[in-house]
């Protein structure tokens, strides 16, 4: 990691709240090109709300948040993507009566920026097929493109959300949960697939992630939420082993004396 | 060629293929194989509904929004013409101009309602163009000094479009080649050619954000389509091929007025035909315009016959009475929305 | 156990806040005085205003059962105006059945006749409301699309079904004796139809306002609407009060539409459509779901109907399209919503 | 197994394309605590919506008080009186505190000798009385939550992460509350993330991770085993000390 290097992605004092409820206080955190960082919490700690206000699912209620220099925060889900924010959804979160093919047909298009012509046959640019079908091969989905997607495995659909994720060319790939509900056969293949993406070092990736041994084996850099705070933010070994995160995971440390209290 | 025409998407079923190119010869060829004023009436009305229907499914089937409003539009393009033909008189410029005017008043009313509406639940935008069609249709019937109000307006058209203009003397398979025949092929033309161009649109990279759109919204934002512009975008080119269908109709009839093009029992018709025939698929309007426009101009008919066979049962001839073939279609669709949704191109192509 | 973390504390919202929290309440007196200033002559102004009141009244009662059914149960029935119409025609054939009531100048048996007819056609318009959940909502809930689709496909063979039973031609009744006719109050004529219409319309108001806060019914309500799941694991049939409320609401449109006929004194199978215009206009400007929004809302149009009816005529029901605009311009949910519209 | 209030036998459960339960096998004792633990997504809110009927289980058997219940809607199972506290903890907003506690008494009227020992128990409650309880802090939504499933007793309540998000006095009252329940003889099914609430108030435990069950035992026996409980929690925190 560069730390001189200008971050990518960063975010300054990114604050939402709902009614009396701070989801995400205040988190500042930068980005930098070519690392993985990985996101961890406890439940309701505010992560997948963090992503949100990344991507710009949510507004933020204050705080900014940077992307290569401009200012997002205000913008739209679809003005983000289109500048190369990619997001694959905890909830799988694709087209599903449409084929496999069509699905990654629409994300190239998407990044193309063809979706308004209206009068040329969509099935006539050859080019943007053959992209479609280049990122499948990539995801090892080529071999289903005929199929409705509603009927692909969750596995394979989970696949085809990483294709519409890398489709649209992003700088910056936001990985919800991608292991959840999977089976243990299948979370090998899609681990292996972030492996693949994070060799290319003009990435930059982020995980939200909850089984530590694949943190540990993919991250180059671990930020703990609690409560919507930033609580530790560095080196895995180091973060997983410190004191706030025991602390965030296992539980408050008053309980201790009021177990001597009682026992 | 003929794919290219079809814009790629062929009916993908041999019997619904049949059913298509007999619809076509049968269109094409009306005139001379089904002599009589009442059925080129019918050819003509089944011509102009097919875009109607067409252009609604743009907006139902393949965007997804219901709207209410598309007689609005088409009233307005039919007002549009009628008006420049009263205040211009009978001249091809009238015809264009109103044409031009119509479908730009009801591609602008279409932006402003989709401003309003289009960022909400689809039921909000159900209800809000209901109210306004509404609205517009008292407006129309109470402006009678502009539009005639519920009388509406007759005009004449150009001599050359009218049946005293005789093409040639003789008649051809027994056909009087006269101005109503020019008429009919201005109006069967640009029925297939307003089709073809729908057609394309809805396997344009446009159509496919827009069945995106239908499928998962939110994902369609999320991967860089910007949802309500597209939304937009779909109800205004809706609206404007229904007024250019509105103005067709105007033409045909050489009479506009709020019954023939505002009302909502058309509206419904509109429904039952796209919903019968099949949403999300171009084809569908097809089948769906012409079986209801078959079934409304002759089922009729057919029902007479049956109600006379039973005329002595009470209820049963009430409900089996022609005038009562709504009740039957309505039945139809709600049946088909349950249990064959993609209706009977659907069934056609056996999914 | 440390209080400080635990003790109690609820903040009070700024001013500003509950000024626009309440700013609804104020838009019908401000109507009422905008209409005063354009109209200027006072007792035509209370004509209509009584006029105005009368038919958002009426309105209202028709509208509530639609709001109260989406806020529950996120329906929209767009065959709505068929029970309307159905309600009519159910309690015209009573009316019919009694002429010897109506005729008579007794008040007593005027009133014993519109009731029967009121009751009759909640009766039939409740039970039509049970078949119609059962036979055609029911299978579509949380489905919008289809939801719109198949209550309207609902909506035409309702109509259709009214021609069968009543026959194509509309029915013309007279009102009962003791309802023809109008007050003076201060120099305006109020007619008598008008100030029942307004007391009914009152009284349902009150009474659903009273039925939702103070009784149990009221109260699960109140609780499905905001979080039905929940209320089903609190131990309660859910199913069961969405077929309730239904039924309600579709007895309401039936109580609505023998309103409505008595106050046109001709009925139509198209009625009920025709009104529902107003209707769904009412429900988007106080905002989906609310009653006390839909209150407000029915009043709104009902006067503004009226006030623009006599002052442009051919504006009428568009300048209501504007006021929807408008409100919608500054709420963009209505009024109350209950249910956001995202 | 006549001491077994609730038992679940190979229960799956779908949801849309996610196969959520892969067979899960668990028992909560009349009159115990058990204690549902595992990270996230390992299923434990699944499990609970399964027993209420909120999901329907694919497959398997789930009996409570010797009867089968998976194919019962969910006010049915309410009605064998099983409380639930979910997630999110489903307060009513814009009705009343008393309201929501109004709805949770099903013979519809409040006990006051009971209500005044819920209010001590969570004294914020009796202050709120008359507020709408969306006005409520979280942790006093959490308390509100909780008392809305006992304010009538029933036989087993299943709670759903309580102390999630909530500032430690609050998770201690809630620890406090759920004693007294506990002496009561009140069974309870508590899902938790929070090791030190589960170990304060469970007698057993089972340890949930992708849809199944991979440890079930005494609480103390898990409590004294620090080697255990790094294995189960995946959190290995000691390791890299």
């Amino acid at each position: 990691m560069q730390a001189d290097e200008k971050p990518v992605l960063s975010t300054r004092d990114l604050t939402i709240r709902f009614g009396g409820h701070v989801a995400v206080d205040a988190v500042s955190c930068d980005f930098h090109r070519g690392t993985l960082t990985a996101i961890v919490g406890p439940n309701g700690a505010g992560k997948t709300t963090y992503f949100n206000l990344i991507s710009g699912q949510l507004a933020a209620s204050s705080g900014h948040v940077w992307f290569n220099g401009e200012d997002i925060t205000r913008m739209s889900v679809a003005d983000r993507t289109l500048r190369g924010i990619g997001r694959a959804f905890q909830l799988t979160n694709l087209f599903p009566g449409l084929s496999v093919r069509e699905n990654a047909r629409l994300a190239v298009q998407a990044h193309q920026r063809m979706g308004m012509d209206l009068f040329s046959m969509a099935d006539s640019h050859v080019e943007l097929i053959q992209r479609a079908e280049h990122i499948l091969a990539e995801v090892h989905l080529l071999d289903k493109a005929e199929q409705i997607t509603s009927e692909l495995s969750h596995g394979d659909q989970r696949k085809l959300e990483v294709a519409l994720m890398i489709a649209i060319g992003p700088q910056v790939l936001m990985f919800d949960e991608p292991t959840a509900g999977m089976s243990v056969d299948e979370v090998p293949i899609v681990l292996d697939l972030i492996r693949e993406l994070k060799q290319d070092k003009d990435r930059t990736i982020l995980l939200v992630e909850h089984k530590m041994d694949v943190i540990r084996s993919l991250a180059d850099r671990i930020i703990v939420l609690h409560n919507g705070e930033l609580v530790a933010d560095g080196d895995p070994a180091e973060v997983i082993a410190s004191p706030v995160v025991q602390q965030a995971y296992l539980g408050v440390a008053p309980e201790e004396k009021e177990e001597g209290a009682h026992v | 060629m003929m794919m290219k025409l079809l814009s790629g998407d062929s009916p993908r079923s041999k019997m619904l293929s049949a059913v298509l190119l007999l619809i076509l010869f049968g269109l094409m060829f009306a005139p001379f194989l089904f002599p009589g004023t009442r059925s080129l009436d019918t050819a003509a009305r089944i011509c102009i509904f097919i875009v109607l229907v067409a252009s609604y499914d743009l907006l139902l089937g393949y965007t997804g929004v219901v709207s209410f409003a598309h007689t609005m539009f088409f009233g307005i393009g039919a007002y549009g013409t009628a008006l420049a033909l009263v205040n211009m008189g009978a001249s091809y410029s009238a015809i264009v101009l109103g044409t031009v005017c119509g479908a730009l008043v009801a591609g602008a009313f279409a932006f402003v309602i989709a401003l309003f509406s289009l960022r909400v639940k689809a039921i909000f935008f159900a209800m809000m163009t209901l109210a306004v069609a509404s609205a517009f249709l008292v407006l129309i019937s109470q402006l009678s000094g502009i539009t005639g109000g519920e009388d509406g307006l007759s005009y004449r058209i150009p001599r050359e479009m009218t049946p005293a203009f005789k093409l040639i003397k003789e008649k051809v398979l027994g056909v009087r080649l006269n101005g109503k025949l020019i008429t009919y092929y201005v109006v069967f033309f640009s029925s297939l050619c307003l089709f073809l161009v729908l057609l394309r649109m809805v396997n344009s990279p446009f159509g496919r954000v827009l069945q995106a759109i239908r499928e998962n919204a939110f994902r369609a934002e999320a991967i860089g389509y910007k949802v309500v512009r597209y939304r937009s975008v779909a109800t205004i080119l809706s609206a404007v091929m229904a007024a250019l269908a509105g103005s067709l109709m105007a033409i045909w009839l050489r009479y506009t007025g709020p019954a023939t093009t505002l009302s909502m029992d058309i509206m419904v018709d509109i429904l039952l035909m796209v919903v019968i025939g099949g949403m999300g698929s171009m084809y569908g309007a097809v089948i769906g315009a012409v079986l209801f426009l078959l079934t409304q101009s002759y089922l009729q008919d057919l029902l007479g016959i049956l109600q006379e066979s039973l005329g002595s049962l009470p209820v049963v001839s009430d409900v089996v009475s022609p005038e009562r073939w709504l009740l039957w279609l309505g039945i139809l669709f709600i049946c088909s929305i349950y249990w064959f949704p993609k209706g009977v191109v659907g069934r056609l192509r056996g999914t | 156990m440390s209080d400080s973390l635990i003790k109690p504390r609820i903040e009070r919202p700024p001013l500003s806040e509950v000024i626009e929290a309440k700013a609804p309440l104020f838009l019908v007196p401000v109507l009422m005085l905008i209409g005063l200033l354009a109209i200027g002559s006072g007792s035509t102004w209370l004509t209509l205003t009584a006029a105005g009141l009368a038919m958002g009244m009426m309105i209202f009662i028709m509208a509530s059962g639609l709001t109260v059914i989406f806020g529950l149960m996120d329906v929209i029935n767009f065959g709505h105006g068929a029970f309307i119409s159905l309600g009519a025609f159910a309690g015209f054939t009573i009316l019919g059945l009694l002429g010897g009531w109506i005729e008579s100048p007794s008040i007593a048996l005027n009133l014993g006749a519109v009731l029967l007819a009121v009751a009759f056609a909640m009766l039939v318009t409740g039970l039509a409301g049970y078949g119609f959940e059962r036979l055609i909502v029911k299978a579509v809930y949380g489905q919008h699309l289809k939801q719109i689709l198949v209550t309207m496909g609902g909506l035409v063979v309702t109509q259709q079904l009214i021609y069968v039973i009543w026959g194509p031609d509309e029915i013309v009744l007279a009102r009962p004796t003791a309802f023809q006719g109008s007050f003076v109050v201060l120099g305006a004529a109020i007619e008598k139809y008008r100030v029942l219409a307004i007391a009914i319309g009152l009284a349902l108001f009150v009474a659903m306002r009273l039925v939702l806060s103070r009784t149990r019914i009221g109260l699960l309500v109140r609780a499905g609407v905001q979080n039905g799941e929940m209320v089903e694991a609190l131990g309660y049939p859910i199913q069961k009060l969405f077929l309730a409320v239904f039924m309600v609401g579709c007895a309401l449109a039936g109580l609505g539409g023998v309103m409505w006929g008595l106050y046109q004194e001709t009925i139509t199978a198209h009625m009920g459509a025709e009104v529902m215009i107003s209707v769904f206009i009412v429900v988007i400007i106080g905002g989906l779901g609310s009653i006390e929004g839909c209150f407000i809302g029915a009043m709104l149009v009902g006067l503004l109907t009226n006030y623009t009816g006599f002052l442009i005529p051919k504006l009428a029901l568009v300048s209501t399209i504007l006021l929807m605009g408008a409100v919608l311009m500054w709420r963009p949910q209505g009024l109350y919503p209950v249910v956001k519209a995202h | 197994m006549s001491d077994a209030l609730l038992t679940l036998k190979g229960v799956h459960t779908h949801i849309g394309p996610y196969h959520i339960l892969q067979g899960v096998d668990l028992v909560v004792p009349r009159g115990g605590v058990a204690v549902l633990l595992g990270r996230n997504g390992a299923g434990k809110t699944t499990t609970l919506r399964t027993i209420m009927g909120l999901w329907q289980a694919s497959q398997g058997a789930i009996l409570f008080d010797n009867a089968e219940i998976q194919k019962e809607t969910t006010p049915a199972i309410a009605q064998r009186e099983i409380a639930f506290v979910p997630e999110d903890m489903g307060i009513f907003t814009d009705l009343t505190v008393h309201e929501n506690m109004l709805l949770a008494a099903r013979s519809g009227a409040i006990d006051k000798e009971r209500l005044n020992w819920i209010f001590g128990l969570f004294p914020p409650l009796k202050t709120f009385w008359q507020s709408a309880a969306g006005n409520l802090s979280g942790g006093q939504k959490q308390m509100l939550a909780v008392a809305r499933a006992i304010i009538e007793p029933r036989k087993l309540l299943l709670i759903d992460e309580p102390t999630k998000g909530l500032a430690p006095a609050i998770i201690n009252a809630m620890i406090a509350a759920l004693r007294e329940l506990k002496e009561m003889q009140t069974t309870i099914l508590l899902v938790e993330q929070n090791f030190s609430m589960a170990r304060a108030v469970g007698d057993t435990v089972a340890v949930m991770d992708d849809g199944q069950i991979v440890y079930s035992g005494e609480m103390a026996e898990l409590a004294d085993d620090a080697e255990l409980q790094e294995k189960l929690m995946g959190l290995s925190l000691e390791a890299h000390q």
